[in-house]
C-alpha cells in the first residue's frame, strides 16, 4: 500500500468512526449509569431524520440541533419506561429501535413521498486545520475533517476530566455501581440516569446528524444501519473509558474502511472478514482482560 | 398518507406490488411503486396493493394472500421471488405472478427481464470517452446477478472505447447505508477513478454526494432517472422504465392474453434506456456520442451482442 | 376500585389489559397517521388471525421460530444466563443444518431431516459454547459476547452463502435448494405450517415440564434465583448448570434456524431471519419465561406481524408503520405489566433484572 | 451549607437535635412505623432497640430523608423540616452509616467520602480529597488510607470509612444502624469510645442496636420501638435491662432456657481437619495448617476477629470450600447454616417447599417429588415455630427471625450427622435467638457434631463445649472462658 494510500485509508477511518463516536461516548455515559441501551439504534436515525428536517431552514448548525433533539425525545421515552417504570432494558431497548425505524420511515414517506428528500441538504465540508493538516500519513485524516470531528477532540478529554475530576462525574459512577449507596450520599439515581440517558439520546442524534450533515447530504430510510448495536460493541471495546471509546471507535472505523480500501484494492479478500474482525477482536480482547472488573457494577440492573 | 387499497370488487383489475426494501430510496424501490401509480392512475377499475417485505419467508405468504384474495396480477420486484412463484404459482391459476428478473417460468408466471446491460453497455461507452485518468468504478449495493452482470456491460462499453481503462468494482455490502456508499466512492476517486457508476440504491445517494463534493469527477445513475439528483456532476442515467415495463405486462394480463414466460424488455421496447443529462450532454466528446448512437441503432435493431467482458469477481 | 385492582393483580386480567391498551394505541396511532381505523384493524384481523391462512400460513408460520428461539432465552434466562446471541445461534444452527441437509442430499428423509436438526442444535450450542467458556473461564459477560457473537454469525453466513455454500452457478447468493425428502413435512395440505410448529409446541410442553418437574430443571431456577444459596445450600455446581444451560439454549436457538431453514426457507441466504433471536427475548419475557406461556407470546408477535403485512397489504399502512404499532405494542405491555406489579401482585423477578 | 448551618442555628431549640414525632409509615401491607415518636436531646448518645422489624431502620432512614413518612413531622434542631432526598438531612447536618454499608468497592476511599458533593461541574480534586480524608483522620482518629480500594478494606476500616463520610459533610446528628453487629469486640469498644468523644464535643448520635447492656452502658438515653410504636424512652440511668427487654418484646422476660446437662459424653470424631491449608483467589493464604476435629455430641465454639480464617475454616468444615492442601474429613449428611441467609441459604423468591427442597439440588436426580418436599417443609414449619401462611408463602415474605429458624429447621431435618453454624442469631430477637440456641443445645443431645462461629462472645461461651480461636490462619484451642479466649483472639493464646 503506497503512502497516499494509506493516508486515504486512514481518512476514510476517522470519517467512518466519527458517527460511532458521537453515538458510543453517549452510551459511555449512560452505561456509566448503569443502564445499556439497546435502542440507540433507534436514536441514531430519528438524529438523522431529525437532522434533514431541522437543516431544511438552511442551517447546518439548526440540523445539528434538529439532531439532537430528536434523539432526546426517543431517549426520554426510553428514559421514562427504564428508570421511571423500571422495564427491563433490553426488551425496551428493542422496542425503541424499532420505534425509531419505523417513525422515521414513516414520516419520511409521509412527507417526501417517494420522490425522496435528494441531496439538497447543505454539508459541512471539511475544514483543514492550517499546519497540523501537513504533517505526513495522519495530517489530513485527523486535521482535515469537519468540525463535527474536531469537536469530538475535545469531547473526549473533556469526558474524561468529568467522569473522573468533577463530583457530577463521580455522582454518575456511583449510580452505575452502586445506586443506592449513591442515594445514601443524597444523589438521586433515577434523576442521574434520566440525565444521562438524554445526554446519550443527544449525542445517539447529532451521530445520525453527522451522517447526513457532514457526510450524505440526505436522508434514507435504515441509514443508521446498525451503527447502534455496533455504538455498544466499542463501549465494550473501550472498556467504559473515554479514550478508551474513542480509540474502540476508530478500530472499528478503520475496520469498515478496510473493508473498502480491500476492495477497491481489487485484495480479493472476503468482504466480511475486516467487517466481523473488530468483534472477535473485542472477544479477544475482553477474554484477556477478563471483562468483568471493567464494567459498572449495576450495568442493566433494574434501579431500586 | 396514501392509501391505494383494493378490497373486494368483483370483476375489478387487481395488482399487487412487493419490494424488498423501502420504496423511498430514489431508486429501484421507487421506481416500482412509481409503476404501481401508473397502473392505478391508467387502466380504468384498477385497484393496486403494495407491500414491504423483509425476507424470503415473507414473499410466499404474501403471494399467497394476494392470490388468495382474488389479484389478477401480482408483481414480485427482484430474482429472489423466483422461488415463490414457483412455489405459489400452481395453488393459484387465476393469478399471474410475474417477478422481476430470474428465470423462472410456469403455466401462470413468468419474469420481466430488463436487459439493463444494454444501457449499461452504453454508459461505459461513455465513461471510457469521458475518463482522463483511465480509471473508472462501479459500486453495487450487493453483490446480485443483474448487478454484476451491468457492471460486465459496463465494462465491456468503457474498454471498446478505451482498451487499457481500469475499472474497479466494490459492493458496499447493502442497500441503506448512505455513509458506507460514499465512503466507497471516495476510496474510488482516491484510487483515481473519475467516472463511477453506481447501482446502490438509497446508499448510492452517498456516492452521488461524494462526486459532487470531488468536484473533478463524473457520477452515472441507475433504475430511475437520477439525474436531478447531483445534476452538475451526474452523466446520466442507465435507466429502467419501471412503470413502462409494469405497463406493458399488466396491459397483456388485463386484456387477458398474457403468455407466461421470460418478458424481455431491451431498448427496443424503450423500457431500458440510457438518458444522458441534458446539462452534461454538451461536455461529452463527440466522438463517444457518435460511438453511442452507432451502438444504440444497432441494439435498436436487435443486431448487438455484448462482449464478453473481463471482469474479475 | 378494589375490582380493578384485583383484575390488575391476576394474570390474565392484566394481559386482558394489555392487550387493550395496546390495541388503544394502535387506534390512536393509526387514526392519527390518517388511516381508516376500520380499514386497518379489518386488515390486522385478517391478515392475522381472520382466514384459516392468514392463521396458519401466516401467524404461526411465523410464531415457529419465535417460539422455539424464545424457549431458548427463556430457559437461559431462568438460569440467570442473560444469553441474547440467540440471533447468532440461530444463524449458526440455519447455516449447519443446510449444510447437512445438501450433504446429504438422496438420503431418505427420516434420516436427513433429524440430522440436519440435530446440526443446526449443535452448531446452535457451539456458538453460544464460545460465549459460555468465555464467561466460565474468563468472567467474559454473557450480554456482551453474545452481542458481538451475533455479528460474526451474521457476516459468517453473508459469507458462506457467497463463499462456499454458494450455488454452484454462482448466480445467486443463496445455496441450492433442498431436496423434498430433506425438508420438514407440511402439517396442513394447502397450508404452509410444517412440522416445526409441532416440534416447537412439544417442546415448550416438554421445557415446562422438565423446569418444574425435574431435579436439573429445578437446578436451573434454584441457580438463577439465587445461586449464592443454591451453592451452599443445595451444594449446587453453579459453573456447571450455567454452562449447561447456556449450551442448552444455544442448541434450542440453532434448533430454531435449522427448522427455519428445512420447514419454510429450504435454502440459506443472508436475510433468512429479521431478527427473530431479538423479538425471542421480547416473546421470552412478555412470557415471563414460562415456557408455556412462551407458546402464547410467540403466537401473539406471530399474529401482529402477519397482521402488520395484512395492514400494509389492505389498508396501505406502510412498513414503518407497522414496525412503530409493534414498538407500541411492546411499551404497552411492558407498561401494564410494571403497574401490575406496583399493584402489588407477587412475580417471580425475571433473571433479566440482575446484573446485567 | 454552611449558611443553611447558621440559619438553622438561629431558631435553634438547644434541647432537642432530633425531633420526629406521629411518624406513620406503610409498606404495601405492612404497617412498618405507627405514629412513633423520637426525641434525640443535643449532645447526647441515644440507643434506640427494638424487636426485629420493630421499624428501627425505617424510623432513621425517614430522618435521614432516605424515605418519605405517610405521617408525622420531622424537627431538626427545633425547626420543622421536610426532607425531599437524603441531600437535604445531609445540609442539614444528619449523617447516617447504614446497617448495611452504602460504599462503592469499585472507588477509592476519597471517592467514596466525596461522593455526594454538589454540583455536576464542580472539580473534584483527588489530592484534595485526600487531604480532607487526612485530616478527618488526624482530627478524629479515624484514619484511612485515602487512595485505597474500597473493596480491599477491611470491615472495620469501611465502618470507620461509613463514619467518615458523614464527618466529611459535616454531619452534627450521626445515626448508625446497628454498626457494631459486624465488629470484633475490640473494634467495637473503639467504636463506643470515638462516639462518646464525639458527643463530648456537643455533637449528636443515635445508635441502633439488638445489645441491651451495651445500650445501658454507652448511651445517655435509650428509646424502645415495638411494632412502630414508641413503647419506652427515657435516661439510661433510669432503666434497667429487664425493664428495656420487658419492653422490647412486650413480656417479661423469661430466664434463658436452662443449659442442658451434657447428658452423653462425646462420641467420635465427625469432622476432623488434618494439617489443612486454604488459599483464596487473591491468593492470600486464609488457613495455615490447621488440625481440628469435632466429635458426635459436643459443641465446639469458634472465635475470630473479622478476616482471621473462621469463615473458610466453617466453610471447609462443612465440605462447601475446598482445601488446597491437608486432609478434610467431613460427613456426607451435614447441616450449613451460614450467616447471611438470604443469599447463601435461602432464595427469597422461591416458596418454602422449594427452598426445602434446594437442600438436596446438588445432588437429586430424575424427576422431583414436590408432594413428599411440601410435607416435609410443613413438618419444619411446625417442628421450628415458623410463623407462616404455610409451605407455598415465597421465603422472601417471611420476617429475618422466621426465616432464620426454617433454615435451622431444614438443616437439621433428616437426623443429620454434624452441623456448622455461622452467627445463628445475628439480627435475632432476644426471643428468637434463645430458641436458635437450643435448637443448637438439643441437637447436641441428639449426638450431632456442632461447630458454631459467633461474632459475639457471651454467645458462643455459653453454649460452647470448646472454644477454638482463630488468629491469622491458625486454628487455638483455648478453655471456654472470656478472658483466655480474648487472648488467642489477638494472637497472644
Ligand atoms: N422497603 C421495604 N419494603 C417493604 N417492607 C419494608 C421495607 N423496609 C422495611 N419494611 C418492613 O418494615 C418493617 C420495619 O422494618 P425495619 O427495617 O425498620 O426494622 P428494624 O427495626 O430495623 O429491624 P432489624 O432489627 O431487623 O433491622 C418490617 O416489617 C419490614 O419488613
Ligand atoms: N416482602 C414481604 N412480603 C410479604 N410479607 C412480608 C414481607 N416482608 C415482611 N412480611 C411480613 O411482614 C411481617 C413483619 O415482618 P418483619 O420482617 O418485620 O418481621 P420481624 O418483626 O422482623 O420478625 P423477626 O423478628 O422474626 O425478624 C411478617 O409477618 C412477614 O411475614
Ligand atoms: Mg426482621
Ligand atoms: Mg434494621
Amino acid at each position: 500500500m503506497s503512502g497516499g494510500a494509506f493516508t486515504a485509508f486512514l481518512e476514510s477511518g476517522v470519517r467512518f468512526a466519527t458517527p460511532l463516536a458521537y453515538a458510543a461516548l453517549g452510551e459511555l455515559v449512560v452505561e456509566r449509569a448503569g443502564v445499556i441501551n439497546i435502542g440507540l439504534e433507534g436514536a441514531i436515525i430519528c438524529g438523522a431524520f431529525g437532522a434533514l428536517i431541522a437543516a431544511g431552514t438552511g442551517s447546518v448548525w439548526l440540523g445539528f440541533a434538529g439532531a439532537a433533539l430528536a434523539g432526546v425525545l426517543l431517549a426520554a421515552i426510553f428514559a421514562f419506561f427504564v428508570v421511571t417504570l423500571k422495564t427491563d432494558q433490553i426488551i425496551t431497548g428493542t422496542a425503541m429501535s424499532m420505534l425509531g425505524l419505523g417513525l422515521t420511515g414513516t414520516l419520511y414517506r409521509t412527507m417526501y413521498g417517494t420522490a425522496g428528500a435528494s441531496l439538497h441538504i447543505a454539508t459541512i465540508a471539511p475544514a483543514p486545520v492550517p499546519g497540523l493538516s501537513a504533517i505526513p500519513v495522519i495530517g489530513r485524516a485527523f486535521f482535515d475533517q469537519p468540525v463535527v470531528t474536531y469537536a469530538l477532540y475535545a469531547i473526549v478529554p473533556a469526558l474524561a476530566w468529568w467522569f473522573y475530576r468533577t463530583t457530577g462525574g463521580l455522582a454518575l459512577r456511583a449510580v452505575g455501581e452502586h445506586p443506592e449507596a449513591a442515594r445514601g450520599a443524597g444523589i438521586s439515581p433515577s434523576r442521574v440516569q434520566w440525565a444521562a440517558l438524554l445526554f446519550g439520546g443527544a449525542m445517539g442524534g447529532i451521530s445520525g446528524g453527522t451522517l447526513v450533515l457532514a457526510q450524505v447530504g440526505t436522508f434514507a430510510e435504515g441509514m443508521s444501519a446498525g451503527r447502534g448495536f455496533i455504538a455498544i460493541a466499542i463501549v465494550v471495546l473501550g472498556r467504559w473509558t473515554p479514550f478508551g471509546v474513542a480509540g474502540a471507535a476508530l478500530l472499528f472505523g478503520a475496520a469498515s474502511a478496510l473493508q473498502t480500501l480491500a476492495q477497491t484494492m481489487g485484495w480479493g479478500m472476503p468482504y466480511q472478514l475486516p467487517l466481523a474482525f473488530p468483534y472477535l477482536l473485542t472477544l479477544v480482547l475482553l477474554a484477556s482482560t477478563r471483562g468483568r472488573t471493567a464494567s459498572p457494577a449495576a450495568l442493566g440492573q433494574r434501579p431500586a | 398518507g396514501a392509501r391505494d387499497s383494493a378490497v373486494g370488487g368483483a370483476k375489478s383489475f387487481k395488482v399487487a406490488l412487493l419490494t424488498p426494501g423501502p420504496i423511498s430510496d430514489q431508486s429501484w424501490n421507487g421506481s416500482a411503486y412509481a409503476g404501481l401509480m401508473r397502473i392505478k392512475d391508467s387502466i380504468p377499475g384498477a385497484q393496486v396493493s403494495h407491500i414491504q417485505t423483509k425476507t424470503p419467508a415473507e414473499f410466499e405468504e404474501n403471494f399467497r394472500q394476494y392470490g388468495a384474495a382474488g389479484y389478477s396480477l401480482v408483481i414480485g420486484h427482484g430474482f429472489e421471488f423466483q422461488d415463490a412463484a414457483a412455489r405459489v404459482g400452481p395453488e393459484f391459476p387465476k393469478t399471474i405472478y410475474i417477478t422481476t428478473g430470474g428465470n423462472t417460468v410456469g403455466a401462470n408466471f413468468g419474469a420481466m427481464s430488463f436487459a439493463f446491460e444494454e444501457p449499461s453497455y452504453i454508459a461505459g461507452i461513455i465513461a471510457g470517452a469521458m475518463t482522463k485518468s483511465g480509471t473508472v468504478g462501479c459500486i453495487g449495493g450487493t453483490e446480485l446477478p443483474p448487478v454484476k452482470a451491468a457492471f460486465e456491460a459496463f465494462t465491456a462499453g468503457a474498454k471498446s472505447v478505451n482498451p487499457k481503462v481500469n475499472v474497479i468494482v466494490s459492493y458496499i455490502g447493502n442497500w441503506e447505508d448512505a455513509s458506507a456508499g460514499k465512503e466507497q466512492a471516495l476510496a474510488q476517486l482516491g484510487r483515481g477513478a473519475d467516472v463511477i457508476f453506481q447501482d446502490a440504491d438509497a446508499a448510492g445517494l452517498g456516492a452521488f454526494q461524494a462526486v459532487r463534493e470531488s468536484k473533478h469527477a463524473y457520477i452515472i445513475g441507475s433504475n430511475a432517472d437520477q439525474n436531478a439528483v447531483a445534476p452538475e456532476v451526474t452523466l446520466g442515467s442507465v435507466v429502467i422504465d419501471i412503470p413502462h415495463a409494469f405497463m406493458v405486462v399488466a396491459n397483456e394480463v388485463n386484456g387477458g392474453h398474457f403468455k407466461p414466460r421470460i418478458v424481455k424488455l431491451d431498448m427496443r421496447l424503450d423500457v431500458v434506456r440510457w438518458t444522458v443529462n441534458p446539462a452534461l450532454a454538451a461536455q461529452i466528446p463527440a466522438a463517444a456520442a457518435h460511438a453511442v448512437d452507432s451502438v444504440r441503432t444497432q441494439m435498436l435493431a436487435g443486431q448487438f451482442t455484448i462482449p464478453a467482458a473481463t471482469l474479475t469477481k | 376500585m378494589n375490582a380493578l385492582a384485583r383484575m390488575v393483580r391476576s394474570q390474565a386480567g392484566a394481559s386482558v389489559i394489555a392487550t387493550l391498551l395496546a390495541l388503544l394505541i394502535v387506534t390512536l396511532v393509526i387514526a392519527a397517521g390518517g388511516y381508516d381505523i376500520g380499514h386497518a384493524a379489518t386488515a390486522l384481523w385478517n391478515g392475522s388471525v381472520g382466514s384459516p391462512y392468514s392463521f396458519f400460513s401466516g401467524t404461526l408460520v411465523r410464531a415457529t421460530p419465535l417460539i422455539i428461539v424464545g424457549l431458548a432465552v427463556a430457559v437461559a434466562f431462568q438460569a440467570g444466563v442473560l444469553n441474547i446471541g440467540a440471533e447468532g445461534q440461530l444463524l449458526a444452527g440455519a447455516a449447519a443444518a443446510m449444510t447437512a441437509g445438501l450433504a446429504m442430499t438422496g438420503w431418505p428423509g427420516w434420516i436427513s431431516v433429524p440430522a440436519e436438526l440435530i446440526a443446526g442444535m449443535l452448531a446452535g450450542a457451539a456458538c453460544a459454547g464460545i460465549a459460555a467458556v468465555l464467561k466460565r473461564s474468563f468472567g467474559v459477560l454473557e450480554v456482551i459476547s453474545t452481542l458481538m457473537l451475533n455479528f460474526v454469525a451474521l457476516y459468517g453466513v453473508s459469507y458462506l452463502v457467497r463463499g462456499p455454500l454458494e450455488e454452484p452457478t454462482h448466480t445467486y447468493p443463496e445455496t441450492l435448494r433442498l431436496a423434498e425428502s430433506a425438508r420438514l413435512p407440511v402439517i396442513i395440505p394447502g397450508q404452509r405450517l410444517h412440522l416445526g410448529f409441532i416440534i416447537a409446541v412439544v417442546l415448550a410442553i416438554a421445557a415446562w415440564w422438565f423446569v418444574r418437574s425435574t431435579a436439573t430443571g429445578f437446578r436451573i431456577r434454584a441457580v438463577g434465583a439465587g445461586a449464592a444459596a443454591a451453592a451452599s445450600a443445595g451444594r449446587v455446581s453453579v459453573d456447571r448448570v450455567v454452562f449447561g444451560t447456556f449450551l442448552a439454549s444455544g442448541a434450542l436457538a440453532g434448533l430454531g434456524g435449522g427448522v427455519q431453514v428445512t420447514g419454510v426457507t429450504y435454502k440459506l441466504f443472508e436475510l433468512i431471519s429479521p431478527g427473530y433471536g431479538y423479538t425471542a427475548i421480547a416473546v421470552a419475557l412478555l412470557a415471563r419465561l414460562n415456557p408455556l406461556a412462551v407458546v402464547v407470546a410467540g403466537i401473539f408477535f406471530g399474529a401482529l406481524e402477519a397482521g402488520g403485512a395484512g395492514m400494509q397489504r389492505d389498508a396501505g399502512v406502510p412498513a414503518g408503520f407497522v414496525y412503530a404499532i409493534e414498538a407500541l405494542v411492546i411499551l404497552g405491555v411492558l407498561a401494564v405489566d410494571r403497574v401490575r406489579t406496583y399493584a402489588g401482585a407477587h412475580s417471580a423477578p425475571v433473571a433479566g433484572e440482575r446484573a446485567a | 451549607m454552611d449558611f443553611h448551618r447558621r440559619a438553622d442555628w438561629a431558631v435553634t431549640d438547644p434541647a432537642y437535635a432530633l425531633t420526629l414525632h406521629g411518624i406513620t409509615k406503610q409498606f404495601g401491607s405492612t404497617v412498618a412505623l405507627d405514629g412513633a415518636d423520637f426525641d434525640v436531646r443535643a449532645g447526647t448518645l441515644h440507643a434506640l432497640l427494638g424487636e426485629n422489624g420493630a421499624g428501627k431502620t425505617t424510623l432513621m432512614r425517614l430522618a435521614f430523608g432516605m424515605l418519605r413518612a405517610d405521617a408525622g413531622t420531622i424537627e431538626v434542631d427545633g425547626t420543622p423540616r421536610r426532607w425531599r432526598s437524603s441531600a437535604d438531612a445531609i445540609a442539614a447536618g444528619i449523617g447516617m452509616v447504614h446497617q448495611h454499608f452504602l460504599l462503592i468497592p469499585a472507588m477509592t476511599v476519597a471517592e467514596n467520602v466525596s461522593l455526594g458533593d454538589r454540583g455536576i461541574l464542580r472539580g473534584f480534586n483527588p489530592r484534595a480529597a485526600a487531604d480532607r480524608v487526612r485530616r478527618i483522620g488526624t482530627e478524629t482518629g479515624l484514619v484511612l488510607d485515602p487512595a485505597a480500594c474500597v473493596a480491599d478494606l477491611a470491615v472495620g476500616a469501611q465502618q470507620r470509612l461509613e463514619i467518615v463520610k458523614a464527618l466529611a459533610r459535616d454531619a452534627r446528628i450521626l445515626i448508625l444502624d446497628e454498626p457494631t453487629a459486624v465488629l470484633s469486640p475490640a473494634e467495637s469498644q473503639e467504636l463506643y469510645a470515638w462516639l462518646r468523644a464525639f458527643v463530648a464535643r456537643g455533637h449528636t448520635v443515635v445508635i441502633i442496636t439488638h445489645k441491651v447492656r451495651e445500650a445501658l452502658a454507652i448511651a445517655d438515653d435509650l428509646t424502645v420501638l415495638r411494632r412502630g410504636r414508641t413503647v419506652l424512652t427515657g435516661s439510661s440511668r433510669n432503666l434497667d435491662e429487664i425493664a428495656v427487654i420487658g419492653a422490647m418484646i412486650g413480656a417479661s422476660v423469661t430466664a434463658d432456657a436452662p443449659a442442658t446437662a451434657n447428658v452423653s459424653a462425646p462420641g467420635a470424631a465427625v469432622m476432623s481437619l488434618e494439617h489443612v491449608s486454604v488459599i483464596d483467589e487473591r491468593g492470600v493464604q486464609r488457613l495455615r495448617d490447621v488440625s481440628m476435629e469435632v466429635r458426635a455430641g459436643e459443641i465446639v465454639g469458634i472465635a475470630g476477629v473479622e478476616g482471621s480464617g473462621q469463615h473458610e475454616l466453617l466453610r471447609v468444615l462443612a465440605g462447601r470450600l475446598t482445601a488446597d492442601r491437608g486432609h478434610v474429613k467431613t460427613p456426607a449428611h451435614i447441616g450449613f447454616v451460614p450467616a447471611d441467609r438470604l443469599r447463601d441459604a435461602l432464595v427469597p423468591a422461591m416458596t418454602l417447599t422449594e427452598n426445602l427442597a434446594l437442600k438436596d439440588s446438588g445432588s437429586a436426580r430424575g424427576i422431583v417429588n414436590w408432594d413428599s418436599y411440601e410435607a416435609r417443609a410443613a413438618a419444619t414449619i411446625r417442628g421450628h415455630d415458623v410463623r407462616t401462611s404455610g409451605p407455598e408463602a415465597l421465603a422472601g415474605a417471611l420476617s429475618g427471625g422466621n426465616q432464620q429458624k426454617f433454615v435451622l429447621g431444614r438443616e437439621l431435618e433428616g437426623s443429620p450427622e454434624a452441623l456448622v453454624v455461622e452467627n445463628p442469631t445475628r439480627g435475632l430477637d432476644i426471643r428468637a435467638a434463645a430458641h436458635v440456641l437450643a435448637e443448637l443445645r438439643s441437637a447436641r443431645v441428639a449426638g450431632v457434631a456442632v461447630a458454631v462461629y459467633s461474632s459475639d462472645l457471651d454467645e458462643v461461651l455459653s453454649i460452647a463445649d470448646r472454644m477454638i480461636v482463630c488468629f491469622d490462619g491458625n486454628a487455638t484451642a483455648t478453655a471456654v472462658d472470656a478472658g483466655a479466649v480474648a487472648r488467642a483472639l489477638v494472637g497472644l493464646g
